[in-house]
């Protein structure tokens, strides 16, 4: 059984309970150059392995990229 | 010209240059370093889930330069908020080019969104670079809520045209206390030098030097010749003349005069 | 840019400097080491019997450079002919650069007696630089009579007023075959860059190096320009646009489209 | 051209006139005569107490001119608007040219302050003509909220130099919805020609006019460029060409080809 | 502006309008009549013996202007002397607009064959008109050997660009004894305005009245322009500056000082 | 006895109960192309002659004028 | 038998001893805005009925025409 | 007693006989960057010490000097 969430605008099956950490692992991104916003907050790199995620939760991954 | 310092960082070059649009990260890396900026732009962008990996940036030392992210996209000063907010925990820098623009078609800057966002984001300690429309009273404004400098652009983004806005960006320079960066539109080293030569503390181009066939060598020209004119700035140019000026002696003619 | 040979003899500088006006003859020398030039354009005087002296080129090492003695001075072709006799026996070198200005006010060239005169001196086995208006037919003419390169002016000499005659230069250098060197007006290091960028073969400058307050630090400024320019056609410029070309990525918003 | 329609009211002349500086009324009334305009700025003052007459106005007829009061003076929203209703009480009409101007040596209009009045005062049942920089997001955002015109400067007030802001003003034209109307800085004729020609829908002139030695003829100057311009347009003008394209025949030459 | 007299002449119109590449007779006769012009170019062609009508010129009547024949198509002195004499043997007038352009593309004249054809043209008791790049020496030596104008040309024949050659033409009007009319390259009524404005004595134009979609209309708004032009430098314009003018009062602002 | 008003911007001995109306005639106002503005308030031409000026009334008289 | 000469840089047959002001005639153009030259000479419009061809004269009939 | 020559467009008194090469240096002249027209012929630095002055000779003396 998975629960629904929001990636970056799409919706996505993701086990719960499952880390910010684990899902980056399962979505092949490398934590570098990231901001990711979990339900509108900020979280930090230290904080991806404790911030878990349930059904319903939106998630922000930016990374910067080349730009002017 | 007196040093070049921005919110108490000095720079030694007066070129900042922008990441977008090389044709590979080896490209633009080697551009960059050619460039010899010490300041350069990067956009915030959502990780494409599909192709998560971006090598744009990889072969790029972020030690050795400061980064100055872009609000790029943002269309209000909310959007523009939200993005500075993502660009500095995802630089770790709070230096932000600050970039509002509704128009898809020329990306011109939207002066009251641009100051709301400026307001916000100087008081949530932001070190803003505004992106503007040549517009002197704007960019007395935007000193006055705290912008480190103001970035009147020469022409449309990326449009290569030169200092089509010379005549108010003049204006701006002779007003402003903070250093004017002349962005957007400069298209060949002449135009650089030309804005350097008014009076501009500083140039950021990226367009120019990414689409050109060799980057690298693009981005070098314009080094030198930001270089060159901050050298004849301060080398006390004589002035414009409307008769001719002899360079040769007036006396001495083999002629009896 | 293909490499620059006047009359078989290659050039790897594209600044040409002349040495009048210069505060004194220390600052002239360095001046001309500063600029990187090989080919220096002198004049011709009477000697002043009541000051024979002139000390104003003995700072300069004449086997660093190659002279370009001037006709200035010469209201007509026989004028100019005599002169370039002179210069020959002084300067020991064929070079010459053709100036015949009979208008004293703006100095601008006279194109009947400069083609007349050019005639004749490539006869005489001149090699024939002549200063003229940006003039296309003309220049075709005195290609044809064999001279070595062509020398339109951007603006009266000394007015440091920048390529006023672009549209017509543009038309000469499209023609040419022989090396375009534009000459006079130049004033400022963005000048000389536009008129390398817009496919000038060199340029030649002295007043605006001549009059500054530090000539050796304008000296270089004009060498980096030109290097700038040079290096960025052979960068492969992109085009001008009339719309913007967005330098951020197009996609990756952070918003729903 | 399409008709020029502001606020429903239809006008011919495309010349709109200013009444300051002239030297006497009568050459004042003269030269708005001339102009064949139908809109007539004026502005508000406190009436001098110690010389309580104005006669520069009195010699015009208000019946024959719509009157089109400015905030000039204003230097931020409030004090525009403030000046506004005196000058609804004054006039009589709703009809407003919105001037914020808190810098006095260039006069340059502050783009917040002149958004935030014009929402304001369209609240209030003006008919607002905001006088703004060449700001083509700036202008859609005073179309936007209901701004009759936008009026973008073409140089700074009064300095008659032309249409220095011409890359900014085609944008603004091509975005435009509202009549664009050029206004500050047109000194000749052939300014405002151009500013037509590029498909501004109409001009505003004053100093130029008013500080001729002769008004009349030069209001009488305007009126028929603006004409001419418009008849241009309307004529349907031939592209701009690199190349010649002869104007005499290519056949029938005196030779055997 | 002094009347304009070409060889005791008197000239009310200060514009001169060609007849070639009008779509049909009807058209350039009605152009003709619109522009206001009293002299009209016409070039000489061989009769076309496969096609020997040619009813382009029929709908002209000749007892209302001036002609002056071209030597159009002419490449050197000799081919214009000779064509000079077939226009004076068809036309019965010894006015001459002398064209020398051995250059195909860009139509520019030769100003060593248009001094050598103008010689001999005033010794055989022609008017000579000569059409010239614009070289203010070269322009001093046709006045010199009777020339009764100069010609000089704001850019190329038909490009409709404008006036390229300002600096230049500046100083050719600044010098000449004779008028000057600036011929070639004025695309609209603002560009003629400016050549006037800038002190020209008149303009010549074609191509951009021919080639437009309403022939009759443009030729009436390049009427309008050269008036309106002609009336401002009689005005006497105030001149330019570079801080604002304020051109409503300084004083009697709604505030405290 | 008089009160004193403010006029423009300057301090005036007006009579007290004076009219605005009144008031512009004393100062040589002619009634045309004006506006007023009384204690922060717009007063018509219609209301001049009703108007009456008390200590301390602020009054703006504005008039339009040639202008850019 | 007829003559050669030529008209505008073309070979023509004519007959011998035709007039210009029969050639014109007959080649249909209108003596009018036209300048003749005969062998080099310019010849008047008068003149053209009594100037004779020969074999080999060359001839020019030239018109004015639009231009600019 | 001395000839007069002209030298310059000045005229001057010298020796008779008195060569080029003693003339500059009387003059203060070093022959250094220097073209000599001797009565309107061209004379070579070798050969300023065998060429001698007499009257009314004209003497162009040129160097050059700094110029554009």
């Amino acid at each position: 059984m998975s629960i629904e969430i929001k990636v970056n605008g799409e919706t996505r099956q993701v086990e719960p309970g499952v880390s910010v950490a684990a899902l980056l692992a399962q979505l092949g991104i490398e934590p570098r150059h990231l901001a990711v916003e979990h339900n509108g907050e900020f979280i930090g790199e230290d904080e991806f392995a404790a911030a878990t995620l349930s059904a319903g939760d939106r998630l922000e991954i930016v990374r910067f990229v080349g730009g002017g | 010209m007196k040093p070049l310092i921005i919110a108490d960082t000095p720079f030694r070059s007066r070129l900042f240059i922008g990441t977008g649009k090389f044709p590979s990260p080896q490209s633009m890396a080697a551009a960059v370093e050619a460039s010899g900026s010490e300041l350069v732009t990067v956009a915030l962008r959502r990780v494409d889930l599909k192709s998560p990996e971006d090598p744009m940036l990889a072969a790029l030392d972020f030690s050795r330069y400061r980064l100055l992210p872009n609000t790029s996209g943002a269309r209000d000063a909310e959007e523009a908020v939200r993005l500075a907010k993502f660009a500095r925990a995802a630089t770790r820098t709070p230096w932000l080019k600050l970039e509002v623009t509704p128009d898809p078609y020329y990306l011109l800057p939207d002066p009251i969104e641009t100051l709301k966002a400026a307001e916000e984001l100087v008081k949530l300690g932001f070190i803003v670079l505004p992106y503007i429309n040549a517009d002197p009273v704007l960019a007395k404004r935007l000193e006055d809520v705290g912008c480190a400098t103001v970035m009147p652009l020469a022409a449309p983004i990326g449009s290569n045209r030169g200092l089509k806005t010379r005549d108010l960006i003049e204006i701006i320079i002779e007003q402003a206390t903070v250093p004017v960066v002349v962005d957007a539109g400069l298209g060949m080293p002449s135009h650089a030098a030309e804005a350097i030569e008014l009076g501009a503390d500083a140039v950021l181009v990226n367009t120019a030097i990414a689409i050109a066939e060799d980057p690298v060598a693009m981005a070098r020209a314009f080094k030198l010749a930001v270089e060159a004119a901050e050298l004849a700035r301060d080398a006390g140019p004589g002035g414009e003349s409307k008769l001719a000026q002899a360079s040769s002696p007036l006396t001495g003619f083999l002629r009896e005069e």
